[in-house]
């Protein structure tokens, strides 16, 4: 690979990032006109971006590079900028996308052309919001995977995924708007939208309208992760969703979500506070938050109202997972707990933690892209995601059975599974920063989580087929007004999907398996990196 | 002039917030979303305005400009909201067929 | 949502806004610090500085803005039951009928001209593609859709110049990446900017606007078509 | 451990993927409490296991699994050098035992009384570690214990041992379990969290608590019907001089204590085998009721057999009591010697008492007699009539009767118990389980499982009668004089004459001791109603959604806008 | 011109008022399409041609449209 460094391949790479799977999306359909199936075609697309994606890593890139299309650069127009932080999310998002796309063959079937077509525009967004560095094509971006995800959320046609369509729409557009509301108050204080430079000019703004920005773009990208109090859309607009698009919408786009708001925390806002004396054992950057962290006691509230949230996510989150009685709802309020993980890892300050925070966000995007997958096979098996009603599938794939155990440990925090490792650094990190309360919640929050999973993984090992649909004794999702639907399965989509595909899928889940596993066999390297990025995301700002 | 332009933003967004909270009707609640996103857009249109500036096509003589920025920037944002409040209505139609109803109660099948 | 709460949210809500507005009101920076009206031209050739804001400068942005236009129309057409055609309740008379039918041809030109001369005057390919979108709606108000599909063009066609294009959109991306040294360079791939404000300027915005406009205008029509056959 | 991590990252850029492991991981810590409980949890594995070997009906593979997995992360433990493989073994014993109760008869029950609270301890000492590392702490092991988050740590600890107010977790899941698997499980976890007190919190002076622990649970112990009912309620206690030994304010209680634990698991599991066998011949679990089913369950020669029987329990029940020159009597001493407080000293005399007084109560009841003698009034026939009529009473000390039938398998016994003491709720959950039926089996059976108690017994007498063989070379040398006798064996007869004496007179009294499970009952249902109330705020609508949202922008942005 | 702002902004406030808390849907819709077109002049008077266009087109015609093919296709009250 010599002279790859230097390459127009490796100068443009951000650009292709974004163009290459939006180039997929017309390729698809001709190539479906002259007759090349769109399955073969869009896994082949996405094994290429996965092949992109990897291309940072290879020896002799230095980072970051900067490409802007039209060649204007930042100022002028828009500016791509692949740092450690987008080198270290692209694959997530990538393997997360192909893992997924293999995954959905069910949706595949009915539509073959328009789910690949929506998931290549979802890859397309998450690339794009993940790499961008200019306010206002991150928004763009942001609706782009917005509206593919929501419409693959739909993709089911029956009531219950467009409820759930509907719900998720309303409150990502919601969040759009307060997102633009900050782009906005940016863009007025500042006059750019090129985030280097408006953090520049941010520091000389008054300090109440920088507090406007911060807030109003915090609660946007809050609201579109699903964090207390904003979470409340999450588990309702994911119950509906196919298996394989609730995956895309906890990993990849989550992932990208939390790329983004690095960036926006770190490039434009200057970091997060952090607490004295935990500067000192940390080598954090000293109550840098933009103009705002100056004042002791603005940084001393901001750490109060970041923990706030990241407490009560994880709480919360915890404690409605447990009264769940279909999975896809209990990983939905996990999700929220977890983002409370990392909440509490990027809020407690400092390198250690931070980089703690990333790659639990890595590890994370994967198990539960894995249990959802799990969950897409009892559904697939049983016709229904009900808890009750997984009794015994697993005792007839124990396959299915282990890689949910694994999957379980892992969003517990039990070895040998890679949320180990990134829990118990978070943990011991964000306690060592100062934030010993988040520690604290993150280590109950272990304890909560265990009985949910292990619900289902007794249940599902349990001898028999289920007899009715017993929801648990405090289940009272199915109301009388509007009562379960006969068949879950939408009138198009078949109730088994072809022989064949159950490989791709078993494949599909031992892949995250294998992923795990290694994630916590190779921790150590994972931390490193992490480690590295975070120092240069903290050092951005010094 | 700016004082007038924030004040009817700021109207425009408590009105369109209040009504996302309280009324009932699936199509009104887009129509309260449309409503915040125009005031959005006059923001960011007043975002660029200079007093006594030309529209930003450029004439031969040397003038001051508006800043056309914020113009393209509203342009993207206009489409991206009307696609938004398409699917939307495409959802609330869809809701309507299976539901039999656009009343929000009658979305609240995902509860708890 | 109880309403107290409702009110008490909003209120709160517009006074942090008009806190922040207040401290910001003796902000001098109006508009982008770097000033396009008095670059455009040597840069891109467009008299039309949002044009070339949109179509040459921030080129990504409009893509994107395309692509969600485009899964719009795919999610409405995706959730557009096939099989059922059903028309509005409304019946129109017949001088309607002729009325929009001598409108329509004028209509339709006026959604190339806005769209062709975008680059010198205002409008663009997102209006012009709108006004191009207007037709289908009138085909659609006035005549019923899905029983006779010959009114309007048939899904199929609209959906292929939709991708197509889009492909336009990306094949000139690629080839400025490959001549220009950068996605979507337009002055840098040495094409002639020629004389600005006159129809063939400003290098490959006419293009780009073009192709915006279709792709706009096919993609809202998609979507009209199918909401009206929902 | 930013220290600790920091390193790690320097070291581990660019090398091998395991590195971080391997520089979070120490090498084990081999000093004598740790060997010496490990040591002790081999060996009883090994006996343990002789005797499960020899029981009906046979443990399916899984159970097996499980089991191992709980032992084998309690022998590990002790040896562990770090605090990552001390909070991993931690875990593996909790899930062990989880995983043991749930194969168990009747496991909802048990699994609802034992995982929670094992959970909330786990949690506990994860915050605890890390608020240690908080303060600047470093994950190995060290003799000076955690330097933060001792609280957290406490709490652990007294969970995992069942530290008195915390213990409802045993009493329910122990004597719910067959007979068989409570010999098994009554070993490991509550040493775990002795020894973790040790561990995390050398200096902690708590003597005084564990010997207010030690004597409150045997006063609840003299309450219980149930055999392994006392005999729970006496690991409490046991755990309350363990504490009370290496928590001695002096220091010099170490080696007592860790000894003390050592002899616990040993006599206490050959008492626990002891109870299996009497539920198992004579078919009940109520104390009262032994000698009344062995009439009808058991056929005349078993009566050669409980000889046996008998000399096994005697064994066990001297060491409990610290009879010389029994192994009790040595740690005991050892203890008492180490204690600072005279309050301590006495009431851990007060408590080895009430254990004597407890233990002669077992052998009276077991072999001997089926009345409690009460020589100031003679109430014995209508006490034994209460313990089999008054199903009130006996729900609330736990008791379960059991018709065993030589042919009962355990649905029918459960049955008939549920006929019988009409305490269905709890029969099914402890099931005798009958003697081999195969003819051939039975002396094989009985000849494997005398061997276990048999070597526990010698094992018994040997850690008794040569101390210096097992105490660490450093500890003070225990010389076994007359006056050390004395000072063991004057609180045993206090206790033989109390129960003589005075014991018939104080049942109703005990039987009328607050249970602290209602506690427990309480705090789960208002879990129960916590998370109902959670899912009625999500009610679904999208305007309530939007609405928090809103919100929260709201409160944060008025937040901020007060400071800025 | 400034007066003309301030009317227009008026005008824009009650009517966006009006259309999201009157009774009859319709009337909402219509009100919808009447803030479009006022926000256009407003546009028109920021100096913003290109944006006041696509306004008026897509606020005023192609969304309202939308609006009136949803209601027609759902009930309405």
């Amino acid at each position: 690979m010599a002279g790859l460094g230097d390459s127009l391949l490796m100068q443009q790479l951000p650009s292709l990032l974004v163009a290459v799977p939006l180039s997929f999306v017309p390729l698809l359909y001709f190539l479906e006109k002259v007759g090349v199936p769109a399955r073969g075609a869009a896994l082949a697309g996405m094994g290429l971006c996965l092949l992109l994606s990897f291309l940072p890593w290879v020896e002799g890139t230095e980072l970051p590079i900067s490409a802007s299309p039209g060649g204007w650069g930042g100022l002028l127009g828009i500016e791509l900028l692949l740092d450690g932080r987008a080198r270290l999310f692209l694959p997530v998002i990538s393997a997360g996308v192909f893992v997924s796309a293999l995954f959905g063959t069910r949706w595949s079937q009915r539509w073959p052309l328009s789910f690949y077509t929506l998931v290549f525009l979802l890859f397309t967004g998450a690339n794009g919001l993940l790499l961008t560095n200019d306010l206002f094509n991150a928004f763009v971006f942001v609706e782009i995977a917005g509206i593919a995800t929501h419409a693959l959320v739909a993709f089911r046609g029956d009531g219950d995924g467009l409820e759930s369509a509907f719900k998720y729409l309303m409150a990502a557009a919601v969040g759009g708007i307060l997102i633009l509301w900050g782009i906005v108050l940016v863009f007025t204080a500042t006059g750019t939208l090129w985030i280097p430079l408006a953090a520049e000019r941010l520091a000389d703004a008054p300090p109440v309208f920088v507090a406007g920005a911060a807030v109003l773009l915090a609660s946007g990208i809050a609201l579109k992760g699903g964090l207390v109090p904003m979470h409340a859309w999450k588990a309702d607009g994911l119950a509906g969703a196919p298996s394989a698009v609730a995956a895309l919408l906890s990993g990849p786009i989550l992932t990208a979500l939390f790329g983004f708001g690095l960036r926006i925390l770190y490039g434009l806002f200057g970091g997060f506070p952090v607490m004295e004396g935990a500067s000192a054992v940390t080598g954090g950057v000293e109550g840098s938050f933009g103009v705002l962290g100056s004042a002791g006691e603005v940084r001393e509230l901001l750490r109060g109202m970041v923990f706030v949230v990241a407490v009560s996510s994880i709480v919360a989150g915890h404690v409605m997972a447990l009264a769940q009685s279909r999975m896809k709802r209990m990983l939905a309020y996990s999700s929220i707990a977890h983002m409370g993980y990392i909440v509490v890892g990027v809020g407690a300050g400092g390198e250690a933690a931070l980089a703690a925070a990333l790659t639990h966000a890595i590890t994370h995007a994967f198990m539960k892209v894995g249990w959802f997958f799990v969950c897409g096979e009892l559904r697939r098996t049983r016709g229904t995601d009900r808890i009750a009603a997984a009794r015994g599938a697993f005792r007839e794939a124990p396959w299915l059975g282990g890689a949910a155990i694994l999957f379980s440990m892992s969003l517990v925090g039990i070895p040998p599974a890679a949320g180990f490792g990134s829990k118990w650094v978070l943990v011991l990190e964000s306690a060592n920063a100062g934030a010993w309360g988040g520690a604290v919640a993150i280590a109950a929050g272990g304890a909560l989580a265990l009985p949910y999973y292990l619900r289902i993984v007794v249940r599902g090992f349990e001898p028999g087929r289920p007899r009715a649909a017993t929801p648990v004794p405090w289940d009272s999702s199915e109301s009388p007004s509007c009562p379960e639907p006969a068949a879950e399965l939408p009138e198009g989509a078949p109730p088994h999907d072809t022989t064949g595909a159950l490989g791709v899928r078993a494949v599909a889940i031992l892949v995250c398996a294998a992923l795990i596993l290694g994630g916590f066999a190779g921790y150590g390297l994972l931390f490193s990196e992490a480690f590295s990025v975070a120092t240069e995301l903290v050092g951005s700002v010094l | 002039m700016g004082a007038i332009i924030m004040t009817t933003v700021l109207g425009l967004t408590g009105i369109a917030i209040y009504g996302l909270l309280t009324r009932r009707h699936l199509i009104r609640l887009v129509i309260c979303f449309n409503v915040l996103e125009i005031a959005v857009l006059l923001a960011i249109v007043y975002a660029g305005f200079v007093e006594g500036g030309q529209a930003p096509i450029v004439g031969g003589a040397e003038a001051a400009y508006v800043s056309a920025l914020p113009h393209a920037v509203a342009l993207t944002a206009i489409v991206i909201a009307a696609s938004s409040t398409a699917l939307m209505l495409a959802y609330v139609v869809r809701i309507y067929r299976t539901r039999g109803s656009v009343r929000i109660e009658r979305v609240r099948r995902w509860r708890g | 949502m109880r309403t107290g709460w409702a009110l008490l949210f909003s209120v709160a809500l517009v006074g942090c806004g008009i806190v922040t507005l207040i401290a910001g009101v003796d902000l001098d920076t109006h508009g982008a610090i770097f000033d396009y009206a008095h670059h455009s031209v040597q840069h891109t050739g467009a008299v039309n500085v949002v044009s070339a804001v949109l179509f040459d400068y921030r080129g990504l942005d409009t893509l994107g803005e395309a692509t969600v236009v485009l899964a719009t129309g795919l999610v409405v057409a995706v959730l557009a039951p096939k099989a059922r055609t059903s028309m509005l309740s409304v019946r129109l008379s017949l001088v309607v009928l002729y009325g929009v039918a001598l409108v329509l041809p004028f209509v339709s030109v006026l959604g190339f001209a806005v769209i062709l001369f975008g680059h010198v005057s205002p409008g663009g390919g997102f209006t012009g593609g709108v006004v191009l979108a207007s037709t289908a709606v009138f085909f659609a108000v006035v005549y019923t859709v899905g029983g006779q599909q010959s009114y309007v063009l048939p899904m199929d066609t609209q959906k292929r110049i939709e991708n197509a294009a889009i492909a336009t959109f990306l094949l000139v991306g690629f080839g400025g990446l490959v001549t220009g040294g950068a996605f979507l360079a337009n002055a840098a791939t040495g094409i002639p900017l020629g004389e600005p404000g006159s129809l063939l300027s400003a290098g490959l915005i006419p293009l780009l606007n073009l192709v915006a406009g279709m792709k706009v205008g096919v993609g809202l029509a998609i979507v009209v078509v199918c909401l009206f056959s929902e | 451990m930013s220290v600790r991590l920091t390193a790690v990252v320097g070291t581990v850029a660019g090398s091998q993927p395991s590195g971080f492991w391997t520089h979070a991981l120490e090498a084990p810590v081999l000093d004598w409490p740790g060997v010496f409980l490990a040591a002790v949890f081999l060996v009883y594995v090994a006996a343990a296991g002789l005797y499960l070997a020899g029981t009906q009906p046979r443990r399916t593979r899984g159970w097996w699994i499980c089991a191992g997995v709980h032992a084998g992360g309690a022998v590990a433990l002790p040896l562990a050098g770090d605090l990552l493989t001390f909070f991993i073994l931690w875990e593996l014993v909790t899930l062990g035992a989880v995983g043991v109760l749930w194969l168990e008869p009747g496991a909802p029950r048990m699994v609802r009384a034992y995982l929670p609270v094992q959970l909330v301890a786990a949690a506990a000492l994860m915050g605890a570690i890390g608020m240690h590392v908080a303060a600047g702490g470093t994950l190995a092991i060290t003799g000076e214990g955690l330097i933060g988050g001792a609280g957290l740590a406490l709490l652990a600890v007294a969970i995992k041992a069942a530290v008195f107010p915390f213990h409802v977790w045993l009493v329910n899941t122990y004597p719910q379990s067959r007979p068989a698997t409570a010999v098994w499980l009554s070993a490991f976890g509550t040493k775990v969290g002795v020894f973790a007190l040790l561990r995390l919190l050398p200096d902690s002076g708590l003597e005084l608590a564990g010997a207010i622990v030690a004597v409150v649970a045997v006063i609840y112990a003299l309450s219980r019907r149930t055999l392994r009912g006392f005999l729970s309620f006496h690991i409490v206690s046991q755990v309350g001089f363990m504490i009370a030994g290496i928590a001695a304010l002096s220091g010099a209680g170490v080696p007592g204590g860790v000894y003390h634990v050592g002899n616990h698991i040993v006599y206490k599991g050959l008492l626990f085998m002891v109870a299996a066998v009497l539920i198992e011949r004579r078919g009940s679990e109520n104390m009262y009721l032994l000698r009344q089913g062995e009439s009808t369950a058991s056929p005349k020669p078993a009566q050669r057999r409980d000889v046996l029987l008998l000399v096994a329990a005697a064994v066990g029940a001297l060491s409990i009591s610290g009879v010389p020159p029994f192994n009790g009597w040595v740690s005991k001493s050892l203890i008492k010697d180490a204690v600072e407080w005279p309050a301590t000293y006495y009431l851990l005399i007060a408590g080895s008492a009430g254990t004597a007084a407890s233990f002669t109560k077992f052998i009276w009841l077991g072999f001997v007699s089926s009345v409690v003698p009460d020589p100031l009034r003679r109430l014995s026939k209508r006490r034994s009539g209460r313990g089999r009529g008054k199903d009130s009473s006996a729900e609330r000390a736990g008791s379960v009767e059991i018709a065993a039938g030589p042919e009962g398998s355990e649905s029918a016994e459960s049955a008939g118990s549920a006929g019988s003491a009409g305490s269905a709720g709890s029969a099914g959950s402890a099931v005798a389980e009958p003697a081999g039926r195969p003819g051939g089996d039975i002396a094989r059976v009985g000849l494997v499982r005398g061997l276990a108690m048999g070597a526990l017994s010698l094992l018994c007498l040997l850690m008794g009668l040569q101390p210096s063989w097992f105490l660490p070379p450093a500890a003070e040398e225990f010389e076994a004089t007359v006056a050390a006798a004395v000072s063991g064996l004057w609180p045993v007869l206090l206790g033989v004459g109390f129960f003589f004496l005075l014991y018939g007179r104080c049942v109703p009294a005990l039987e009328r001791l607050p249970s602290g499970e209602g506690v427990a009952r309480g705090a789960i249902a208002g879990f129960r109603r916590a998370i109902r109330a959670a899912r009625e705020l999500h009610n679904g609508d999208l305007r309530r959604q939007l609405g928090w949202a809103f919100a929260g922008l709201a409160a944060g942005w008025v937040l901020l806008l007060v400071f800025v | 011109m400034i007066y003309v702002a301030g009317i227009l902004c008026a005008l824009l406030l009650a009517v966006a008022a009006y259309s999201i808390l009157c009774r009859s849907i319709l009337a909402a819709i219509v009100g919808t399409s009447v803030v479009s077109v006022i926000a256009a002049v407003l546009f028109v008077i920021l100096r913003a041609p290109d944006v006041a266009i696509t306004e008026a087109v897509i606020g005023a015609g192609l969304v309202t449209a939308f609006f009136l093919i949803a209601v027609d296709k759902t009930e309405r009250e």
